[in-house]
């Protein structure tokens, strides 16, 4: 058990009693490790999540093991699978109905890009209706892959300040989707 | 109905005895197996420090081979491409001028060669298309990224490096 | 009750049906046949309903475009005697611009999506049918996309040309 | 765009109330919509929307060569995608008229046993879930990792396998994989009684299923039920058995069929029949052994790639190589219909072809999309616990609802 | 410190009340009863009165306002669904409601100042006294009353049962 | 009333109340860990050394996310239900005994912040509060979902109070009191309400795991069918209440029946240590004792929720109703005979 990486107390200034560091980074700390997952799973991909929630691979491990089936609560929505037309606007809703802050991945081909299914009924990528911050390639991804993307999110979650939401550019990402 | 195969096995559903009625057998029942299991080892793989040992023929991400000269073995006959049923793969192809003969085997070869890590399916189908043994799925399997446009993987990170690097390190 | 074999089956059609269905195959030993609009409910009631048939299992129901033909749109049935274990294919051919044809959802209640999806891809009418909508694509849509002429990718597409979509 | 049916609950006359059920509800696995006409807990009525994952397969298949089919295939039920997969080869191979050797043929029953069991441990798995013990499910995933492990070993993927080849399989199983398989067939029963000793006899689990959503055979039959859920009724059509493929007549084993056709009687066949494909696979391991070792793929050169070895050495095997690659090899004008029994069902694939490249129609009987269309109908006069458990009960899998 | 504790809770019991009453929301309506429940509660511990205190916590508090609230929170109230009311029925509120307020004032006019009274056992609310004295004293009309409810649930029970 | 009375109140709620936070912060944190181990997993064990801070990653994440109010849902409500939810779960550990008196700084200090001589009924009564918030939060969400949650959790919880009450009116035939600390010191030297009473804890066990909505009764919030029931509209820190107040629940119900029927901070052996160890100690490995009582009530509560099915809406007023009751009643004539003819009429 020795060699998991424990996270590390982020840097600040240690002495006798006395340990400071920013705000920022003890939030995107806590908040990296308690992403609570919405599993937007439509197919294939849906079915190696069930397999990284196994015990095999234990999402748990990160602290996501409780998905949140409710957008409200969740922080991270993994869309899982193909997203057809006919989808799009749903998955648009619930990213609406998530609260701030809130993180997208994108999970194997299908949502990513649209993979195989170069068809009229299927969108290609999710990114043409809802902002999107990491990719996982894969057809579906292997559970590692999806850990892997995780662990990119995480990255993300931890090195984001606090105040980018309110951020114009942050602003003008959603205004490009139309979203508020 | 009557049978159809002679094969019927039929289930019938067992009324309840006394005690599974009281609910209480079968629950202590269930928590005893789970009880055992917490003193079984357990089956995680600690992922991003331990990797599970990967099949030989498992398919993970491509790479461009090199013949045992360290030529790209690649002749840009657009096969792989053909076969691909995401349409992931493109190439440009090109005639192998005078000197570079240690660098590609063939007399074409591909100047780029792109694959859409994002559209791939790693299904394999180029790997069995390709004739002339150049490209194979045994690489590890492809990161997760950021940006869309970094998924399109061109030669720089296809080909494998020559046998001369793999040497020094 | 004797094992009933494609010969006697087609016998039996033939008895009942006379020329109202066409010459019968037998591709990899399928009964394959033809028949008319106005004569499919009739057959198909016939094959199911017929003590020595007994082709009670719809096994599926699709559609097929021609375009080339006189009579472009078919509409193929897969009947199921599990009893007999034998199976049979009927098609009705229809013409394009009119594509109608009886629903066979008050012989078996599977039929209803099967009509549905048909009608989905096809634009093939069933009369009679309780809730002939659009099933897989969106309602919006106003093709029928299995036709051949429709293509395949979405022709609004952008990211074809893309950069980053290595074509 | 929005294609949601329009629910509203204002006519204050209304003494019934609308929900929506799905489709990102975690019971419906993600794509379903149920609209339903509920009386408190009770459903009145209720419409069932699906096509949400649509993806135009069949368009697809009338644009792609027969090898390129096999990966969508894999994605119509892709919790046994390997049947799929053989399903489709097989389909080919009737229409090419091509005979494989037994051992190909038990090879290929091993695989689409496997893939049978992972199947139904999901199917039950989940039923499960949705009676709110997540336990068992868990300790059945970790064999299904096995079961996956045994796959990479075979065809390099764990669940959309893109498993063999038309003719046969892409090579031979190792070592690894039989000893994989071996230890499999060791390691998964203990399992597998755990996991009945924790439903099973179980009354808070009985109650919850037995009797719930039962359905008679006649109603089965008419609307075209096929798999488990219509054996659940007592009927033992099986296509395995009806019409063997895959030298399924060199085996011996039996159908369970339940009695009442509901919920319980459905997870119990499910469960059965995963001790039957354990026996399947026993035996075809047996019968492995006795045949010529090595020969993994039928001798039809003109439909099978040619070794590597071979296309550098040999003209012909390269023209044969590029030929097949391109999908200009010859195939018959004609039609044909096969059908294997899926996971779920009769899975029938049903080819037009005229000679060309690709598929003139390929029309996929899907056995979800047949089997799922009673579901709004049965669930008037349920509980919404009951419905619930009904979906799960019926293994509907989105990809191969949806097509 | 007892004493304005009474006044607090006094002034509380009034005002939520009165709050019962004039809000417009028929659940908050409930919610200020509760609230109200409480500070009865605080006044019967206050008198020392335990038992009654808890039991009314119990029973008013945990048991049927909660099914007032239910039945509440599945009407669908709102200003479409009001029932119209006549005029009649105003005017019978009206007269009611001068008739309350007559009894009112008379009664206020007759009050006299009368002695604080005193309790002469202390302990009188507390369990035990009370179930002696329950058990003891009063048995037959204990007994008489839990027939009636024996009764009121089978007639419940039988009521329910017709309809299914 | 001396001030020094007060302060001594105030400082042992206080611990109390920071006692209990804690202990529900970490079940949560346990719940996570039990659930791995019966699964053959690990659990968190990124956030700090096994996954010690995994509790605080999720306090501060919930705290800084956003807070969504529904426009369509009644706003005052929407707060109100969350905050009376935790409310009543904190209000109940008030009356339980912790330990014996204590001898610290030369004060003679009670464990146990009040004992009113009817303890067992304020438990009650703050139990049957309980269902307020959920309600209240549920409805005001002005979601189905949670609208059908919170039908659920009232009448469940409506419906097993009742025999809750009955299993404890058996108890207070064989105790002859209400007093929470009374009962305690009955049970000493072994003499654990359990050993007189099984069918009666069986019962209140039962109606616990009802009262705090946990598998097999977590029809209210019944993920599977309702979304997250009750909680399905709320975010950020009111959902972190709703969790919370569950597990507070969870800790005051297993303290509670630590109490009636373990014997509380009795064990074994306990007049040896206390004279072994003196005034100070004694009671300390008293408590130390009752709240590893506690903590293996808390583990048996996740013990059984990752193994067993849940029940339907309808087998649950069943079970409560027609078994639970009749076998409650049943218990209360049978202790009532014995208890006579022991005392010989």
């Amino acid at each position: 058990m020795s060699e998991i990486n424990i996270v590390e107390a982020p840097p600040g200034i240690e002495g006798s009693g006395f340990f400071a560091t920013s705000l920022d980074k003890v939030v995107g700390l806590a908040r990296s490790h308690s992403l609570w997952p919405l599993p937007f799973a439509t197919s294939c991909c849906g079915i190696e999540f069930m397999a990284t929630m196994g015990s095999h691979y234990d999402f748990a491990r990160f602290g996501s093991e409780r998905p949140s089936f409710s957008p409200r609560q969740a922080d991270l929505l993994m869309v899982m699978g193909t997203i057809a037309k006919k989808m799009a606007p749903v998955l648009r809703q619930v990213y609406v109905q998530m609260a701030e802050p809130r993180w997208v991945i994108a999970v194997g081909a299908c949502a990513s890009s649209g993979g195989i299914f170069d068809t009229y009924s299927v969108l290609q990528g999710i990114d043409e209706v809802i902002p999107v911050d990491v990719y996982v390639p894969g057809c579906p991804p292997r559970p590692e892959a999806i850990i892997d993307g995780f662990n990119k999110i995480q990255e993300l979650v931890k090195n984001e300040s606090l105040r980018r939401r309110e951020s114009p550019e942050y602003k003008e990402l959603l205004a490009k989707y139309g979203i508020q | 109905m009557e049978s159809l195969s002679n094969r019927k096995k039929v289930l019938e559903q067992k009324p309840m005895n006394f005690w599974e009625r009281m609910y209480l057998p079968a629950i202590f029942k269930g928590m005893a197996i789970t009880f055992r299991h917490m003193f079984k080892p357990k089956e995680t793989i600690f992922y991003p420090e331990v990797e599970r040992e990967f099949s030989e023929n498992w398919r993970g991400m491509h790479s461009l081979k090199r013949d045992e000269e360290g030529r790209e073995r690649c002749t840009a006959c657009g096969l792989c491409a053909l076969s691909c049923p995401a349409e992931a793969i493109t190439m440009v192809a090109a005639e192998r001028k005078k000197g570079e003969e240690a660098l590609y085997r063939e007399e074409k070869y591909a100047a780029t060669y792109e694959i859409n890590m994002l559209r791939c399916i790693f299904c394999g189908l180029c790997e069995e298309a390709c004739p002339k043994e150049a490209i194979y799925l045994d690489g590890p399997i492809v990161p997760a990224d950021y940006l869309r446009k970094d998924f399109i993987y061109g030669k720089d990170k296809l080909v494998e490096k020559p046998l001369t690097e793999l040497i020094k390190q | 009750m004797e094992k009933l074999t494609n010969p006697s089956l087609i016998q039996k059609l033939t008895a009942r049906f006379a020329d109202q269905i066409s010459v019968p195959a037998e591709p990899y030993g399928l009964l394959t046949f033809e028949t008319g609009k106005d004569t499919i409910t009739e057959v198909l009631k016939f094959l199911k309903e017929d003590k020595d048939l007994q082709f009670n299992y719809l096994t599926d129901i699709t559609g097929i475009h021609y375009p080339e033909k006189e009579l472009a749109i078919g509409v193929i049935y897969h009947l199921h005697s599990l009893r007999h274990n034998i199976r049979v294919r009927i098609k009705v051919f229809l013409p394009a611009d009119k594509p109608v044809i009886p629903t066979a959802s008050n012989l078996w209640k599977g039929a209803n999506w099967m009509e549905r999806e048909t009608y989905d891809f096809f634009g093939i009418q069933f009369e009679g049918h309780p809730d002939l909508r659009r099933i897989l694509n969106v309602d919006e849509m106003t093709v029928f996309p299995m036709r051949r002429e429709y293509p395949l990718e979405d022709p609004n597409r952008v990211d074809k040309k893309d950069y980053f979509f290595g074509r | 765009m929005m294609n949601h049916p329009v629910f509203t609950d204002n006519d204050p006359q209304k003494e019934t109330h609308t929900l929506n059920l799905g489709p990102t509800h975690p019971a419906t696995h993600g794509v379903f919509q149920n609209v339903l006409e509920m009386d408190g807990e009770r459903i009145v009525s209720g419409v069932s929307t699906i096509g949400y994952i649509h993806r135009a397969f069949e368009k697809i298949a009338e644009h792609r060569p027969f090898y390129q089919i096999t990966p969508l295939t894999d994605r119509l039920n892709y919790c046994s995608s390997p049947i799929n997969n053989m399903g489709w080869h097989m389909t080919v191979e009737k229409l090419l008229d091509i005979q494989t050797p037994k051992r190909v043929d038990y090879m290929r029953v091993i695989i689409m046993e496997l893939a049978r069991i992972s199947d139904h441990l999901i199917c039950n798995g989940i039923l499960g879930v949705d009676t709110g013990a997540f336990t068992g499910f868990l300790y059945l995933m970790e064999e299904r990792e096995h079961i996956y492990e045994i796959y990479e070993e075979i065809c390099g993927a764990r669940l959309t396998t893109n498993i063999g080849r038309i003719g046969g399989f892409e090579r031979d199983f190792n070592d690894i994989a039989f000893a994989k398989i071996r230890k499999f067939l060791k390691n998964f029963p203990p399992i597998m009684k755990e996991f009945e000793a924790l439903f099973n006899r179980n009354r808070i689990f009985i109650e919850r299923t037995s009797g719930v959503a039962a359905v008679d055979p006649e109603t089965a039959l008419n609307y075209s039920w096929s798999g488990p859920i219509l054996r659940a009724t007592g009927v033992d059509y099986d296509v395995r058995v009806n019409e063997p493929y895959a030298s399924y007549q060199d085996f011996d084993f039996e159908i369970p069929v339940g009695t009442t056709g509901d919920v319980y009687d459905r997870f119990i066949v499910r469960n059965e029949e995963i001790w039957q494909s354990l026996r399947i696979i026993e035996q075809a391991l047996e019968k492995i052994e006795k045949e010529p070792k090595g020969v993994f793929h039928a001798e039809v050169p003109e439909f099978y790639l040619p070794a590597k070895e071979d296309v550098y050495n040999n003209m012909e095997a390269l023209i044969y190589h590029f030929k097949i690659v391109m999908g200009e090899i010859e195939t018959p004008k004609t039609e044909v219909y096969h059908a294997v029994e899926g996971g779920n069902g009769e899975l029938g694939f049903y080819l037009v072809n005229d000679g060309g490249r690709s598929p003139y129609r390929l029309h996929f009987r899907r056995p979800s999309f047949i089997n799922y269309q009673m579901y709004a109908p049965m669930s008037s006069g349920m509980l919404l616990s009951d419905a619930i458990i009904n979906m799960s009960s019926l293994n509907v899998i989105a990809g191969e609802l949806d097509a | 410190m007892s004493q304005s504790l009474f006044y607090l809770a006094a002034f509380l019991s009034v005002f939520f009340s009165l709050l019962v009453i004039f809000s417009k929301n028929p659940v908050h309506s409930v919610l200020y009863l509760i609230i109200t429940f409480f500070t009865f509660t605080i006044h019967y511990v206050l008198l020392n009165a335990q038992f009654l205190a808890i039991v009314n916590f119990i029973v008013y508090m945990g048991a049927i306002m909660v099914l007032f609230l239910f039945v509440l929170m599945l009407l669908n109230l709102n200003k479409d669904t009001e029932p119209a009311k006549s005029n009649l029925l105003k005017m019978a509120g009206v007269v009611a409601g001068m008739c309350l307020l007559v009894t009112l004032v008379g009664s206020v006019k007759a009050l006299n100042v009368s002695n604080p009274v005193v309790l002469t056992n202390p302990g009188l609310g507390l369990v035990k006294n009370l179930g002696k004295v329950l058990f003891n004293e009063f048995l037959l009309p204990f007994e008489i009353s839990s027939l009636l409810l024996l009764s009121a649930m089978v007639g419940a029970v039988l009521l329910a049962k017709k309809e299914a | 009333m001396e001030i020094a009375f007060v302060i001594e109140k105030f400082i042992f709620i206080t611990v109390i109340f920071a006692l209990s936070l804690l202990v529900a912060m970490y079940s949560t944190l346990a719940e996570r860990k039990i659930a791995a181990f019966l699964q053959d997993r690990v659990g968190p064990n990124r956030a700090g050394p096994g996954g010690m801070f995994q509790p605080l990653a999720d306090g501060v994440k919930m705290f800084l996310k956003e807070e969504i109010i529904p426009t369509q849902s009644n706003k005052f409500l929407f707060i109100a239900g969350p905050s009376l939810a935790i409310l009543t779960a904190c209000i109940g550990s008030a009356v339980i005994p912790w330990g014996q008196d204590i001898q610290l700084f030369g004060r003679t200090i009670a464990l146990q912040a009040t004992d009113i001589n009817v303890g067992i009924l304020y438990i009650f009564g703050v139990v049957s509060l309980g269902v307020y918030g959920i309600m209240i939060g549920g409805w005001a969400s002005n979601n189905k979902f949670s609208l059908m949650g919170a039908i659920r959790a009232a009448s469940q919880n409506i419906s097993y109070e009742i025999p809750m009450g009955l299993s404890i009116i058996a108890l207070l035939l064989v105790t002859n009191s209400l007093s929470l600390k009374d009962i305690v010191e009955q049970q000493h030297g072994f003499q654990w309400n359990v050993f007189y009473q099984p069918l009666g804890f069986l019962i209140f066990l039962v109606c616990a795991f009802a009262e705090t909505n946990r598998t097999p009764f977590d029809l209210p919030e019944c993920e599977t069918e309702l979304v997250g029931g009750y909680h399905t509209e709320y975010s950020s820190m009111k959902l972190g209440f709703f969790l919370f107040a569950e597990y507070i629940n969870m800790f005051v119900s297993s303290a509670v029946m630590a109490t009636l029927y373990f014997g509380g901070y009795n064990y074994p052996g306990m007049d040896f240590m206390n004279s072994l160890l003196g005034p100070t100690f004694g009671p300390l490995l008293g408590m130390g004792v009752l709240f590893i009582k506690i903590f293996a009530f808390i583990f048996f509560f996740m013990w059984v929720r990752w193994t067993i099915p849940r029940f339907r809406y309808d087998q649950l007023m069943n079970l409560g109703w027609k078994v639970l009751i009749p076998l409650a009643i049943a218990n209360i004539v049978i202790t009532g005979l014995v208890v006579a003819f022991v005392n010989g009429f």
